[in-house]
């Protein structure tokens, strides 16, 4: 039994749509915010596999996704400080009533 | 470029703008709108009898005081600056306007945004009247047009934002039309692998447009200007946006901006594509010949002072573009005398209605009445601007629609003599009964609002006109029978200028 | 000749208007009379002095060595440039009807002035508001008036017709917070105004194809040899008959355009002398001052349409049919006027109906006026009742304003047996009736006479219905004379003075003017004025058994008025009784006024006026509305879209990328 | 050819990602959603593992497991109300998620099988340890990373500062 790259790749596609379903459907910014990890964690492990199975001696995507996720974590910290802020200004953060900016 | 005496046309009123941005008070905000105003009233007097001597010199050039300096290269835009003598006309009644109106708004509220918008208004107007190149004339055109939505939108009465949107998209939907036209007569400004240019003299000199081009063109750019000349059914702008805007704008507006309408619809659609002209003026005619009359009728059933002269403004003007139409030498004298005519007239009714509407807070002449014993001078002026405005013999009026009626009736008579229809006779003949209407409502409004008893015991105690106001309105009542009464000056101001424009058009005849 | 004087006659007046107008609040009111009636003197003593040059001095410039009388053209100011030959010149016309003219005006405005110091004050002597602004609009008047009888040209009348009509205007409406007054003055502004679109179009018409709007290329010849001088006549010059006669000559609509033209003019005409159906504005001009009635709606501008007509003479005679149509219209008019007048109860109403059917007299004349016939007699007798019936009808008016200044009131049953308080009034009125009535030798016989035999020599109907007008004329005048100063003793109410005679300034006019009543049908009339220059001796042509005729016409009306109204009895009201239909469409003028409301309030004003605002309004305005409507719509449509839902972007943006993509692989694979 | 260990824990690994991803976005509790999220991130770090990048296990487990997740909750428990359940989903909304994430599941899926052929089994790979990803971060070279590291280390200073000044009570 061969597990070839195939065989990760699928778990982190469904990880992806189940990013993708969380994001559109969840109303609070906290559990959308958790489908975008899952999301970009998808990515990182993409980039992972990719770099393992293809290019076995290079590091590029190894050290790309070491990036990402420092910055994962910056933009997590950033986005909970706004969801945490805009929670004290009107007390929820429903994402569906946060519309006084549109138009 | 500053040797050139136009330039400061312009020059002036930029040179007001910064002064009036450095004002602190009312008093040099009064102080830089009548010194400036006092300023180009004395440029156009100057360069009136300058243009004189130079044309009695014998200097025989279409346009005078010519310069061109290069603005924008790959599209050979200039900023090319002339004048013959309509646009000296143009000049001294734009300037004779501004400083009434600086008058006429001694007392508004926020002075300084006010009259820096009013300047920049009439920079635009006097930069439209120099220029020769059709991008600068339209951006000058549009640079009047813009501040017209906020002097009405902040300074106006009524459904003042209602009235200022309609007036700007309205006058933006015909600037859409006349960019199409005049993007259409740069392309075509040359003959084949010539220079292409926006100088309109050039234009004409090389007469150029194709045949098929300016049957389109010529609509183009004629609905353009015309929809500021308030053609019918494009004028319904202005009876709200006038009953709107404060006194100086509508005097403004109804003075000197609805004569850019006009003069564009002369000095561009006509004068570049006479051949279209002739061939399409009929339809052009039927409108102008229906607002004559239809404005008039109008402004027999309306109630509110300004409704009713706006409606006289589209009656009037209508006869300015009808004129134009004519391609004859005695009706566009007449239409530009018109202008003129118009021009201050209708100033001097603004000015009016503004001053009673001051004192009473209404324009309704249904709840007004024996003004006469109230404020008799206001009164006596509003009868002379009524007397001009219904064509009095020695008043400015008569003139203007004296020469548009023999000059009209004998293109109408040769159009109809040489079997090419009646139609410029018949207008001709309808158009000469707005008189008659005319008399009706301004003598209804004079009936009801200066005559008879005082209808509210409250405006018992309001005053007469005050100095500034009386030097407003005797400003323009000077101006206006002064035209009345010695025409032959402007006549013939008027008409040694633009006889070679006359001729090109006369010859597709 | 100078041309000093001539700029003296226009300038006075004008410079009185402006100088009065603009400080006659800052000074007195008897001092501002007393400019206004001084100015107004020396313009009478100019004018004199200028017809009597004219007439009588035997200048070459006036009168060649036939004894015929020139035409000249004192001065000739470019005005207004056209084109390059037609051009609106203001100058200074002399010739035998202009000349006369001058005589006329200049007599009844400076008694108007001078009675007018008298009249517009109240019985304790304070001058009425606006005494000032009074003087400056009568000069105004006078100024316009005699611009337009000295016009030079057709236009410059027109210039001079409108303004004044803009001056009647502004006297009629002179009291102006009464609510009457002004509906008057209005009336009769628009009512002209509607004529002189004609007169305008007319105007138009003749100046389109003889290229010229002066009366001297229209209608006379150049004296060789003398600058600015013109004979008078009979024919159009060679130039403008070749324009109009001949096989060649311009039709429209199946009459020649001369034709057209000369009945527009005439249409000016009718509205300025209140010819049918253009008449209603003057007895509604009556709500002005009395002083004024007699000045404009008596003696001068009313006769300006006859004058136009004469002036144009000869290129009326050029068109039968247009001359014809003066008749009908002219003969129509005095009828019905003399009609009306006879049961009119207010004197200034019925003077006004007097004016109009002595007006259509004059129109008759010149209607009738042929060269075959006694030389044009037609022509001079028009001019001569001009003359005479200006005097005595300025007469009448006056002493109706000194009735009314005394009574308080226009309307006749509020006087009655007036005679012995006010005695100046009552012989100066009977002198004005006589006059009018035709009896001899008072001025009214001459003039009227020569019309009736100038009818006669036309045509017999004509002479039996303008015989039977004048018959009329008699009539209501001594109805009117006996109701006033007759009929039933004079009752003073309590409290009040007893009507008593007017001050001299009031008086010296009525007795001048009665005076020249009486004389002025002695003066030789055709030696001064013919249609073509030529003295025109009248008594040589004097028609015995016209004017028998008619003297007995005249006496036997006075008899009956004498009877029917002399003394209170029930006479009156029993011939009411017995027409009652004729006597209330009398009474109503046969409801003129009431189809005029008609027309212009329900059908113009409600079926044209109206629904075009509407149209204004809804249909065109909305259209633009609804432009702007469409755009709000169409951005409203779109704007969900933006709806500030993230994840609506993200859903979307999604699809997007997985379409794209999706389309991608599918390719590749 | 793997040892059935292997895979085995593959399977395991495998299953738990995709479980728990589906439980995270579909609890009601949000509280819960964060710990399934933990277990993704676990599961990842696994998969890292599997695949011999240590260093990068390691990292996703500290980084994300320990200090992202930790930020969830403290954010969640601020945020809030202890025993609100998020509402039920309208179902227009579901279908709209689903037919995303369903179009992108087999979009991508054919494509990937579509080149399934092209993945051969798991290649030798050297070691890679930690003097190496020492040397790539730390060097100017090809292939060496400084000016990105630098790059997120200003970045994370920005994002501290930017935290603080947010979340700042005014």
């Amino acid at each position: 039994m061969e597990i070839s790259a195939i065989y990760f790749l699928v778990p982190s596609l469904i990880m992806f749509c189940c990013g993708l379903y969380g994001f559109i459907t969840r109303r609070n910014m906290i559990a959308m915010l958790i489908s975008l990890e899952l999301m970009l964690n998808s990515v990182d492990m993409n980039f992972v596999i990719f770099n393992r199975f293809l290019f076995p001696g290079q590091m590029e995507g190894m050290m790309f996704t070491l990036f990402a996720i420092a910055i994962a974590a910056a933009e997590t910290a950033l986005a909970i400080a706004i969801i945490i802020n805009v929670f004290r200004s009107v007390n929820h953060v429903d994402v569906r009533e946060l519309n006084e900016m549109k138009f | 470029m500053f040797e050139n005496i136009l330039i400061y046309f312009v020059v002036i009123p930029l040179v007001m703008l910064g002064l009036l941005a450095l004002c602190r008070d009312i008093k040099q905000i009064r102080a830089v709108a009548v010194v400036g105003s006092l300023g180009l009233i004395a440029l156009s007097v100057y360069l009136l009898v300058d243009y004189l001597g130079l044309r009695a010199a014998g200097n025989e050039a279409p346009m005078l005081y010519t310069g061109s300096w290069v603005w924008f290269e790959p599209l050979n835009i200039h900023l090319a600056v002339g004048v013959d003598g309509i646009s000296i006309a143009m000049l001294l009644l734009s300037s004779i306007i501004v400083f009434a109106g600086s008058f006429a708004s001694w007392e508004i509220k926020q002075p300084k945004e006010f009259f820096l918008w009013l300047i920049l208004l009439s920079t635009g107007v006097f930069g439209f009247f120099i220029s020769i190149d059709m991008f600068t004339m339209f951006m000058f055109y549009e640079v009047a047009l813009i501040p017209m939505y906020l002097l009405i939108g902040v300074w106006g009465s009524g459904r003042k934002n209602y009235s200022a949107m309609k007036l700007t998209l309205m006058l933006m939907g015909g600037s859409a039309f006349l960019m199409l036209g005049l993007i259409g007569i740069y392309y075509h400004s040359a003959p084949e692998g010539g220079q292409l240019t926006w100088n309109l003299l050039e234009i004409v000199d090389n007469a150029s447009i194709p045949h098929g081009w300016q049957s389109f063109l010529f609509p183009m750019t004629f609905v353009g200007f015309g929809v500021l000349g308030a053609m019918f059914p494009f004028h319904t702008w202005s009876p709200d946006g006038h009953a709107s805007a404060p006194t100086a704008v509508s005097m403004l507006h109804a003075g000197v901006l609805m004569k850019l309408g006009g003069y564009g619809c002369f000095r561009v659609a006509i004068y570049t594509m006479p051949q279209a002209a002739h061939e399409l003026s009929w339809i052009f005619l039927i409108l102008t010949g229906i607002s004559v009359v239809y404005g008039a009728f109008c402004a027999c059933v309306k109630t509110d002072l300004k409704y009713i002269n706006a409606y006289s403004s589209v009656s009037h003007c209508g006869l300015v573009l009808f004129a134009i139409l004519m391609l004859n030498e005695t009706a566009m004298t007449g239409a530009i005398m018109q202008m003129l005519s118009h021009g201050l007239m209708t100033a001097l009714f603004f000015a009016l209605i503004g001053m009673i509407y001051g004192r009473t807070h209404t324009r309704e002449i249904t709840e007004m009445g024996g003004m006469m014993q109230i404020m008799p001078y206001l009164s006596v002026c509003y009868v002379i601007a009524g007397m001009a405005s219904l064509g009095l013999p020695g008043l400015s009026g008569f003139v203007a629609e004296m020469t548009i009626f023999v000059g009209s009736f004998k293109a109408g008579m040769a159009d109809y003599l040489a079997g090419a229809g009646s139609l410029r006779l018949v207008f001709t003949l309808i158009a000469c009964c707005s008189i008659v209407i005319t008399a009706v409502y301004i003598l209804r409004v004079v009936g009801k609002l200066l005559f008879g008893p005082v209808h509210d015991d409250h405006h018992r105690q309001l005053t007469d006109a005050s100095w500034w106001e009386r030097l407003s309105t005797v400003t323009l009542i000077v101006c206006v029978a002064g035209i009345g009464c010695f025409p032959n000056f402007f006549n013939t101001l008027i008409n040694f200028t633009f006889k070679p424009a006359i001729f090109s058009v006369l010859g597709m005849n | 000749m100078s041309i000093t004087i001539p700029i003296l006659i226009l300038a006075i007046p004008l410079f009185m208007f402006i100088f009065l107008g603009l400080c006659g609040k800052k000074m007195s009111h008897l001092l501002a009379g007393t400019l206004g009636t001084l100015g107004m003197g020396t313009v009478l003593v100019l004018a004199y002095s200028t017809a009597f040059n004219y007439f009588f001095s035997g200048d070459p410039l006036f009168i060649n060595e036939a004894g015929e009388r020139l035409q000249y053209i004192v001065f000739n100011q470019t005005w207004l440039q056209f084109t390059e030959n037609l051009t609106i010149s203001l100058g200074f016309f002399l010739d035998p009807i202009s000349a006369m003219m001058l005589v006329v005006i200049t007599t009844i405005s400076f008694m108007v002035h001078l009675y007018s110091l008298g009249y517009m004050r109240d019985h304790h002597g304070v001058f009425e508001k606006g005494f000032q602004r009074f003087y400056a609009f009568l000069s105004l008047f006078s100024f316009s008036m005699l611009g337009l009888v000295v016009a030079t040209n057709i236009f410059q009348m027109y210039i001079f017709w409108e303004l004044v009509g803009a001056s009647s205007y502004l006297l009629i409406g002179f009291y102006y917070t009464k609510p009457s007054a002004v509906s008057a003055s209005k009336k009769a502004f628009i009512v002209t105004r509607f004529a002189d679109l004609g007169f305008l179009i007319g105007i138009l018409v003749l100046s389109y194809y003889t290229g010229t709007f002066n009366f001297t290329d229209l209608t006379s010849a150049p004296v060789a040899g003398l600058e600015n001088v013109y004979q008078v006549s009979l024919s159009t010059p060679e130039s403008v008959l070749s324009i109009f006669q001949g096989s060649a000559a311009p039709m429209f609509m199946g009459a020649s355009v001369l034709t057209w033209a000369l009945v527009l003019i005439f249409m000016g005409g009718m509205g300025k002398s209140a010819m049918m159906p253009l008449h209603i504005w003057l007895p509604d001009a009556m709500e002005g001052p009395t002083p004024v009635s007699a000045l404009i709606h008596a003696a001068t501008m009313v006769v300006a349409g006859v004058y136009l007509v004469a002036r144009l003479f000869p290129l009326y005679l050029m068109e039968n049919s247009a001359l014809v149509i003066i008749t009908v219209v002219g003969a129509l008019t005095a009828f019905y006027a003399a009609m009306v007048a006879c049961a009119q109860i207010d004197i200034k109403r019925v003077l006004a109906f007097s004016t109009i059917s002595q007006i259509a007299f004059m129109m008759v004349s010149l209607g009738v006026a042929r060269p075959e016939y006694h030389e044009g007699l037609g022509y001079m007798a028009s001019m001569f009742h001009l003359f005479t019936h200006a005097m005595f009808k300025a007469l009448l008016f006056l002493g109706a304003g000194a009735l009314i200044h005394a009574i308080g009131s226009n309307d006749y049953t509020a006087m009655h047996g007036l005679r012995k308080y006010m005695p100046i009034t009552h012989w100066t009125f009977l002198i004005g009736c006589l006059a009018i009535a035709g009896i001899i030798p008072f001025s009214g016989f001459f003039s009227k006479d020569e019309i009736l035999s100038a009818c006669g020599n036309y045509s017999t109907l004509v002479y039996i219905w303008m015989s039977l007008v004048a018959f009329l004329t008699a009539f209501y005048m001594f109805r009117l004379y006996y109701l006033i100063f007759w009929w039933k003793e004079h009752k003073v109410h309590e409290g009040h003075h007893a009507p008593h005679d007017q001050p001299w300034t009031m008086s010296l006019p009525l007795i001048i003017l009665a005076a020249v009543s009486v004389v002025a049908g002695f003066i030789p009339f055709g030696k001064l004025v013919s249609w073509n220059g030529e003295p025109y001796d009248f008594m040589a042509h004097f028609d015995w058994g016209v004017a028998s005729i008619s003297l007995i016409l005249a006496v036997v009306a006075i008899a009956l008025a004498t009877v029917m109204y002399r003394k209170e009895n029930p006479l009156p009201d029993k011939m009411q009784a017995a027409l009652p239909a004729l006597w209330k469409w009398c009474h109503h003028r046969f409801y003129w006024d009431e189809l005029y409301m008609f027309i212009t309030h329900k059908i113009i004003f409600n079926c044209i006026c109206r629904p075009l605002a509407w149209f204004d309004r809804h249909i065109i305005d909305g259209t633009m509305d609804s432009f702007a409507i469409l755009t709000n719509k169409a951005s409203e449509a779109i704007r969900p879209l933006q709806s500030g839902q993230v994840q609506m972007y993200v859903w979307i943006y999604a699809i997007g990328a997985i379409l794209l993509g999706g389309i991608t692989i599918l390719c590749l694979i | 050819m793997e040892s059935v260990g292997s895979f085995i824990l593959y399977v395991i690994v495998s299953l738990a990602i995709i479980v728990f991803s589906v439980m995270a976005v579909t609890s009601r509790k949000i509280l819960r959603a964060a710990t399934y999220l933990l277990f993704t991130l676990f599961a990842a770090a696994v998969v890292y593992f599997m695949l011999d990048y240590q260093f990068l296990g390691a990292v996703q487990i500290a980084v994300y497991a320990g200090g992202i997740l930790v930020l969830f909750v403290f954010a969640i428990l601020l945020t809030s109300h202890p025993g609100n359940n998020s509402a039920v989903l309208g179902s227009k909304r579901r279908i709209l998620g689903l037919i995303a994430s369903l179009a992108m599941l087999f979009v991508s899926a054919a494509a990937l099988l579509a080149r399934a052929s092209l993945f051969a089994a798991k290649p030798q790979m050297e070691e890679v340890n930690m003097q190496k990803i020492g040397e790539a971060m730390m060097g100017t070279g090809a292939n060496q990373y400084l000016l990105p590291f630098e790059a997120v280390s200003i970045l994370l200073l920005a994002c501290i500062i930017g935290g603080i000044v947010v979340a700042r009570k005014r």
